[in-house]
């Protein structure tokens, strides 16, 4: 017998592999037809889709919306961003983001899981904010500028080699790593680590008489999360070529929650599809008009309205209702 | 033929959308008008724009855009220096030029200059040069106090000023940085009141300046106070809403559409026309650029990066405000800067300092 | 010792003096916040944009010859039908699903997202400045303080005062409590669950409206103003106690003093950091506030 | 009073309530019993206008009240205790109580104040717990509590869900007399009950229902509509 | 001697100045049924709370087989092997109602498995249908609980907390919302659990604790009123008049 959540997610991975595979025919013909921005718009939709997927591990597992993710995101960059300036090495950047995401989520997690529902909305967005304006204010971190300048890597796999450079390469690196966090996160959820998770966010009260601990599984989920938004943040860098502070501002955090609930919250891959369209939307409507905002404002509402389970809420169903018979001997 | 097409990236949205808009309105009469006369070497010109949102990752993308999409043969209309700089490496990277008509952080053309960025305003160390000189003249050994915002174009501005008139006689009260954006500069006024300055400069710009202002005089400090500021502190697009507050404000600016010249007035009469608005600094300096380009292109005979960069280094051509170079040391304009003042609710020329004079020494250190 | 009282005179009472009329103002912006926070469990993020709102429809009104004080009247009454179609229209919708928090507040993010722009459509980026309605300014010992900023702390004191009166001296709160919670069961005991939500909720952007007309001639007029204040006054919500009167007043005064005084002594572009870090820690210790939740003691 | 014609109701695409007629008289109290799941909270849920009938019409007093929002129908003199209690938990008991007030449209404060007197008199628990939040009440004295904000109200038409449940002996026997009492002053009752043996010496009579559909309706006085109802519950 | 499955000792808790639990001590025999009965309100499930660990005693003991787990939180009694239902339903409303039994039953899997998917969470999974079958539930269980009627939800939360297996099972009030045969049933249930399973009960359904008990004790205004057999106790003339109502 299927279970109602494993088979859920059975249907996201569908998904995701529909976007994986027109991911790589995009890269393909970007890449014949000699494209340089298109490639490159996709690898930002990505790189923001990863954050996005934090915010809804966050939000549609765990049940607490993070108004503040960007204060992993703009740590990833800026981490980075300065390894790279010092060493030009992919591993080494990645390496101390890992590390430093893990020292700053614990401490994050900590204050911030303190509290609850609307509280904890209230102070990730305060943590974000008061980082916001010390990277502001450093001059050593470049201040209001940010830091320009970091150098064009080449990312050696050991078999191969990938140039930050080449809109194509570095598109298809991106999307594996992407996808990778993806996958990891999906099979997390769906280990009885991953279900407790879920458990807490339905009612956490109860947990504790299952004979389970509260604060670990909520630490662990928001440090995860943590590491996935500064793992996402860590490739911007290496994408643009410089970091500045908004990439740690409210706008940031805030436009990742607005793609997860257009894509659909809790489903994961409504992240990474709510990313794109996002992306691509705001690029589209902002070529027409300058008055974007309306125009996103507008959708977002629209969505969060009638479509509260986002487009994946629309999508997904269907999928399993396809996958259902084989489920089922 | 092809149009030549030009990208403009600038704020539409968000804190500097007024500063966007004037850019927008110079640029637009300009290519109206090279375009009725036929173009650039029979070419029209084509502008495309693209919202910055005030936010340098946004910039950098449509700068991308531009670039790769549209194929644009040259970008303008960055605003906050930033962007501008951030730009300058995807400028780089792609191989074109792009020139900012707006920032006036001094590192733009200096420590941070780049062979593919080039600079057609007035830089803050141009402005200070001019006020300065005037200060000397009209208040010497002027006791004063700084307000700048804190952030690269405020330190900038304010450090800029101070070296000018410090040298030039003048001494320094304290100063003051406040944060983009302040709602209430009254918490500074203790201070200012303590130091006892004849003379305040700041370089707050846009709405800051409306709410300083405006403050200022409901507290009473506008009495004996002589107020200085950078050429963006005050400008046809806030002064209506500072009223008479501004009464008396003097600035080193490299345009002001009161400048007596026959070139300017025909110059702010289309602009009226076009716009039912005065242009002010970066509506004029955008005008101009488009000029700079056509007389680039047209020396070069070609759209080839190399070759306009060829051209528009040490390229000596007309604006409104008379005369500009590019120098090719740094790519900063050379140019006559004015002192202007608002009598009447209008900016009124009282000073003058030739280009050589108030450009200082080129400093970049890449070419 | 006379360089002591100078400095006094000049520098640190007018510093914490008009450090308390950014309290007031503050306290005028958080008041709506909390109260639609406190009844009906909504954090309304377009509260900023309501309050521009505000400001934007006093100066549209005062261009037509209409004098600042019959504003302070007309623009709640006009804000007052705009707060009722918002909630039954939009609010509403999304009121009674299982995640009210996220889902009000996100809509109403969105919401502000729409206003800001649409201000900027309709009246352009610049910004405009209305009138000062009362010039002149007192001179006590020394310490300078316009007649308006004068004004504004009275006048917001006697705006707290009634809205407390309203809101705890009626059963008003109860019922709008108790819809909030369960409608279902507060319709059965008679509550006219419809009217009630959106009544509170029209009361709070009406208040945002009064802060507008308020606030305008002191800190101007432009589209994006709606973000000024809004930060400042979540923080003082939150550390004040969300649905808190009392919380509003005492987390607004504090808060501003401690920033201006942190910006006399550390820096002004400090005091930012400070207050938010300040509201961090707060809901770390005592996620609940100062003071707890409205008409809870 | 009450009149229910051809009753159906939906919970989206699942059919609960299938058809059910029922004609009841002022004064009367009605008995509703069914095994769990069988649509009995969905009934009275209907009446109270929690949920709206897909089908059908509910007439009280000559009024059609399918379809009314809920404190129309509240205010019509209709009180519904349901079967989970539904304690505000951010009001306190005294608060919970006087938001019963609502449910007469244009009582004076003076008449208000009274019956809430009166209230407090028939269970002086609640006084002594009147400022206390409502939540924190034990379970039994939540239920207490869920009828008297009803009565506060003086309902014409009562429709109560299960209120012995969690109730000790004592409290039970007390319920029905309340119960007893209210019928005295002429309330309509309408009472879902899982303690039938209880329920049935407060009825006048009694429906039961399965599957949605009234499957038997007869006379708590009568031997033998009482034993057709012991088979049919017991399975 | 092996001590008392479940004892506590001078148990005591304050809500301002209201003494909701006040010095009560006894202890359960293994393998047995013991009920708690008294008045609304006269501290049964606050006695159930400070057992489980749900609220701090101000004073007293909890021992489980002799060990003191006093203040300690519910997860770190659960594993001393306590288990509760809830008298106001307590579940997950929004998964499934075999996710609910499934996630109560996680806890009989190894650590290991906690990193693997739940799919290969055999001995969860099994446990899982079993108490579908038995609580009648297979047919919904899939439902979210919060579609379930209110018995069914009844049912399920004395499923959930039968689901890890418990050596002492806390049951506050169980049948309270079944319907008569439920009721029936689930007396049933719990008489057969006894043979390995000590059990704490709260019941009101005075037919049902006569016929169920082992043992009775009688609370009252938080204190602890009598205790003895279901005989004894009924004949308590202090018992008959603070809780039967007759003297
Ligand atoms: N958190 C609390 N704060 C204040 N009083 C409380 C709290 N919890 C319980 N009480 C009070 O303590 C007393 C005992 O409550 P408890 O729930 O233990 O009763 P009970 O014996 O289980 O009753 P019932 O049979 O009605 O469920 C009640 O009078 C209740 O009002
Ligand atoms: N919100 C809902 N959505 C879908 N189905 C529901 C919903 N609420 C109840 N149901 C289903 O409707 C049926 C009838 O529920 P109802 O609560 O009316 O039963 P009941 O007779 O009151 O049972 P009980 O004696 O257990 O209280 C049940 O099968 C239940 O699963
Ligand atoms: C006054 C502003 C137009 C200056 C601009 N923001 C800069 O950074 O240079
Ligand atoms: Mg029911
Ligand atoms: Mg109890």
């Amino acid at each position: 017998m299927a279970d109602a959540l494993t088979r859920s997610m059975r249907a996201s991975h569908v998904l995701v592999a529909i976007l994986v595979i027109a991911s790589l025919i995009f890269a393909v013909v970007g890449a014949a037809l000699g494209d340089t921005f298109y490639l490159r718009l996709g690898t930002e939709a990505l790189i923001f889709a990863g954050l996005a997927l934090s915010v809804d591990i966050l939000l549609g597992y765990t049940g607490l919306l993070s108004l503040g993710q960007a204060l992993y995101f703009g740590l990833g960059a800026y981490v980075s961003a300065l390894v790279l300036m010092v060493t030009p090495s992919f591993w080494a950047a990645m390496g101390a983001t890992l590390a430093v995401a893990i020292v700053i989520g614990l401490v994050g997690g900590f204050i911030a899981n303190r509290v609850r529902g609307v509280f904890f909305a209230l102070i990730t967005f305060g943590m974000a904010q008061v980082a916001a304006k010390v990277v502001y204010n450093t001059r050593a971190l470049g201040a209001s500028d940010g830091l320009i300048g970091v150098p064009i890597i080449n990312v050696n796999f050991g078999f191969a080699s990938v140039s930050s450079a080449s809109p194509a390469g570095f598109f298809v690196l991106t999307l594996a790593f992407i996808f990778v966090l993806y996958a990891l996160s999906a099979y997390l959820l769906d280990t009885p680590f991953g279900r407790l998770v879920i458990a807490l966010k339905a009612n956490e009260r109860r947990v504790p008489f299952l004979g389970f601990s509260t604060v670990t599984p909520r630490l662990t989920a928001y440090v995860i999360a943590a590491v996935i938004a500064a793992l996402s943040g860590a490739l911007y860098p290496m994408l643009r070529g410089f970091v500045s502070p908004e990439l740690l501002f409210f706008t940031t955090s805030g436009n990742a929650v607005i793609t997860v609930v257009t894509g659909g919250v809790g489903t994961l891959v409504g992240a990474l599809y709510g990313g794109i369209l996002l992306t691509v939307l705001k690029s589209v409507v902002g070529s027409y008009t300058e008055h974007h905002l309306i125009v996103i404002g507008l959708l977002f509402m629209i969505a969060v309205i009638f479509l509260p389970r986002g487009l994946m809420g629309i999508v997904r169903p269907a999928i399993e209702r396809m996958l259902e018979p084989r489920a089922k001997p | 033929a092809d149009p030549i097409k030009i990208g403009v990236v600038t704020p539409l949205s968000g804190t500097y959308a007024g500063i966007g808009q004037q850019v927008r309105w110079g640029l637009d009469l300009a290519t109206k008008e090279v375009n009725a006369a036929g173009g650039i070497m029979g070419r029209q010109i084509e502008l495309i724009y693209e919202d910055e949102e005030a936010n340098p990752s946004v910039a950098v993308q449509k700068a991308d855009k531009l670039f790769q999409v549209n194929k644009v043969d040259f970008l303008t209309g960055t605003v906050n220096s930033a962007s501008t700089v951030a730009v300058g490496q995807v400028a780089e990277r792609a191989n074109k030029l792009i020139a900012t008509t707006v920032s006036f952080a001094d590192d733009i053309t200096g420590a941070k200059c780049s062979p593919n960025v080039f600079r057609v305003n007035a830089r803050a160390g141009q402005q200070s040069a001019a006020l300065a000189a005037w200060l000397a003249k009209d208040k010497p050994k002027a006791k004063v106090f700084f307000l700048g915002p804190d952030y690269l174009m405020g330190r900038s501005t304010v450090a800029a000023f101070k070296d000018a008139a410090e040298k030039s006689g003048a001494s320094s009260l304290g100063e003051v940085f406040a944060p983009l954006d302040s709602k209430d500069y009254t918490q500074y006024f203790g201070q200012m009141r303590a130091a006892r300055p004849q003379v305040l400069y700041t370089s707050v710009a846009g709405n800051d300046t409306v709410r300083l202002f405006s403050q200022m005089q409901e507290f009473g400090l506008m009495k004996d106070l002589l107020v200085l500021g950078a050429s963006g502190t005050v400008t046809a697009q806030n002064l209506p809403a500072i009223g008479k507050a501004a009464e008396g404000f003097a600035t080193g600016v490299g345009y002001s559409d009161e400048i007596d010249t026959p070139e300017n007035k025909k110059f702010v009469e289309a602009f009226k026309a076009a716009n039912k608005a005065a242009p002010d600094l970066y509506g004029a300096d955008s005008y101009g650029l488009i000029y700079a380009y056509k007389a680039a292109v047209e020396k070069a005979q070609s759209t080839d990066t190399d070759k306009v960069r060829k051209a528009l280094e040490d390229l000596k051509w007309q604006t409104p405000q008379g005369e500009k170079t590019l120098r090719a040391g740094d790519h900063q304009a050379v140019q006559t800067m004015y002192v202007v003042r608002v009598t009447g609710g209008k900016f009124m020329t009282v000073g003058q300092v030739s280009g050589a004079d108030a450009i200082g020494p080129d400093t970049c250190p890449r070419f | 010792m006379s360089a002591a009282i100078e400095y006094f005179q000049y520098v640190l009472a007018p510093q914490m003096l008009i450090g308390l009329v950014l309290g007031v103002a503050v306290i005028l912006v958080a008041l709506g916040l909390t109260i639609i926070f406190g009844l009906l469990d909504v954090i309304n993020m377009s509260h900023g944009e309501f309050y521009a709102l505000g400001a934007f429809i006093a100066l549209a009104l005062a261009s037509i010859g209409l004098p600042f004080w019959l504003l302070l009247i007309l623009v709640p009454l006009a804000m007052l039908p705009v707060g009722y179609i918002v909630e039954r229209g939009l609010i509403q919708r999304v009121f009674h699903s299982g995640e009210r928090h996220v889902t009000t507040l996100l809509l109403t993010f969105g919401l502000g997202l729409v206003m800001e722009d649409a201000f900027r459509l309709v009246f352009g980026p610049n910004p405009h400045k209305p009138e000062t309605p009362i010039s002149g300014a007192i001179d006590i010992l020394g310490v300078f303080l316009p007649l308006y900023r004068l004004f504004l702390i009275v006048g917001g004191a006697v705006v707290v005062t009634l809205v407390a009166l309203v809101v705890y001296r009626t059963r008003l709160g109860a019922m709008v409590r108790a819809a909030a919670f369960d409608k279902h069961m507060a319709a059965s005991l008679g509550v006219p669950v419809q009217h009630v939500y959106a009544g509170a909720f029209a009361f709070g952007v009406a208040l945002a409206g009064l802060a507008g007309v308020l606030l305008a001639p002191i800190y101007t007029v432009f589209p994006t103003m709606g973000r000024d204040f809004i930060l400042m006054a979540f923080t003082v919500v939150i550390v004040g106690g969300m649905g808190s009167i009392a919380g509003v007043v005492v987390a607004g005064v504090l808060l501003t003093q401690v920033q201006a005084i942190s910006s006399l002594y550390i820096s002004p572009v400090w005091s930012d950091p400070i207050v938010f870090g300040i509201m961090v820690i707060m809901l770390m210790v005592r996620p609940q506030g100062l003071f707890g939740r409205l008409g809870h003691g | 009073m009450l009149d229910i014609h051809n009753l159906n109701t939906h919970y989206g695409t699942s059919h609960i309530i299938q058809g059910i007629d029922l004609n009841i008289d002022r004064g009367a109290v009605i008995g509703v019993f069914g095994r769990n799941g069988v649509g009995k909270s969905t009934f009275l849920k209907t009446i109270a206008g929690w949920v709206r009938p897909s089908k059908g019409e509910v007439v009280f007093n000559g009024e059609r009240i399918d379809g009314q929002t809920a404190d129309r129908i509240a205010r019509l003199g209709i009180g519904f205790v349901p079967e989970d209690r539904r304690i505000f938990p951010s009001l306190t008991v005294e608060e919970n109580l006087t938001l019963g007030y609502l449910q007469v449209p244009h009582r004076s404060g003076a008449d208000n104040n009274a019956a809430l007197q009166r209230i407090y008199r028939r269970f002086p628990r609640l006084l002594e717990r009147r400022n206390q939040n409502g939540t924190t009440l034990s379970g039994g004295e939540q239920q207490i509590l869920a009828m008297a904000r009803v009565m506060i109200g003086r309902p014409k038409l009562l429709l109560i869900d299960e209120p012995t449940e969690g109730l000790a002996p004592m409290i039970v026997a007390d319920l029905f007399a309340i119960i007893s009492e209210m019928k005295a002053e002429g309330c309509t009752i309408l009472l879902v009950e899982q303690n039938v043996r209880q329920a049935l010496k407060a009825c006048d009579r009694f429906i039961v229902i399965e599957r949605g559909r009234i499957v038997q309706s007869g006379d708590s006085a009568n031997e033998q509509d009482r034993t057709t109802l012991m088979n049919t519950i017991s399975f | 001697m092996t001590p008392p499955v479940l004892e506590v000792r001078d148990l005591s808790v304050n809500f301002g100045g209201l003494r909701a639990v006040d010095n009560v001590s006894f202890a359960i025999a293994r393998n047995r049924i013991t009920t708690v009965i008294g008045p609304n309100g006269a501290g049964k499930s606050t006695l159930f709370n400070l057992i489980s660990g749900a609220v701090r005693p101000r004073a007293g003991q909890v021992l489980i087989d002799g060990v003191d787990h006093t203040g300690e939180p519910p997860n770190r009694l659960q594993a001393a092997g306590l288990a509760r239902s809830f008298q106001i339903t307590n579940l997950f409303f929004e998964l499934s109602v075999a996710e609910n039994l499934r996630l109560a039953a996680q806890i009989l899997e190894p650590t290991r498995m906690a990193w693997r998917p739940v799919s290969a969470s055999r001995a969860a999974m099994t446990r899982v249908d079993e108490l579908l079958v038995r609580f009648r539930l297979d047919g919904k269980a899939s439902y979210p609980v919060g579609k379930l009627s209110h018995g069914e939800q009844r049912r399920l939360e004395v499923a959930v907390a039968l689901a890890c297996r418990p050596k002492v099972l806390l049951l506050d009030e169980p049948t309270q919302g079944m319907s008569h045969g439920d009721t029936e049933d689930t007396a049933k249930l719990i008489k057969s659990l006894a043979d390995d399973v000590s059990v704490l009960l709260i019941e009101h359904d005075i037919g049902l604790v006569m016929s169920l008990s082992d043992h009775v004790i009688v609370m009252h205004q938080g204190q602890k009123l009598a205790e003895g057999t279901p005989t004894e106790v009924r004949g308590n003339t202090a018992v008959q008049s603070a809780y039967f109502g007759h003297a």
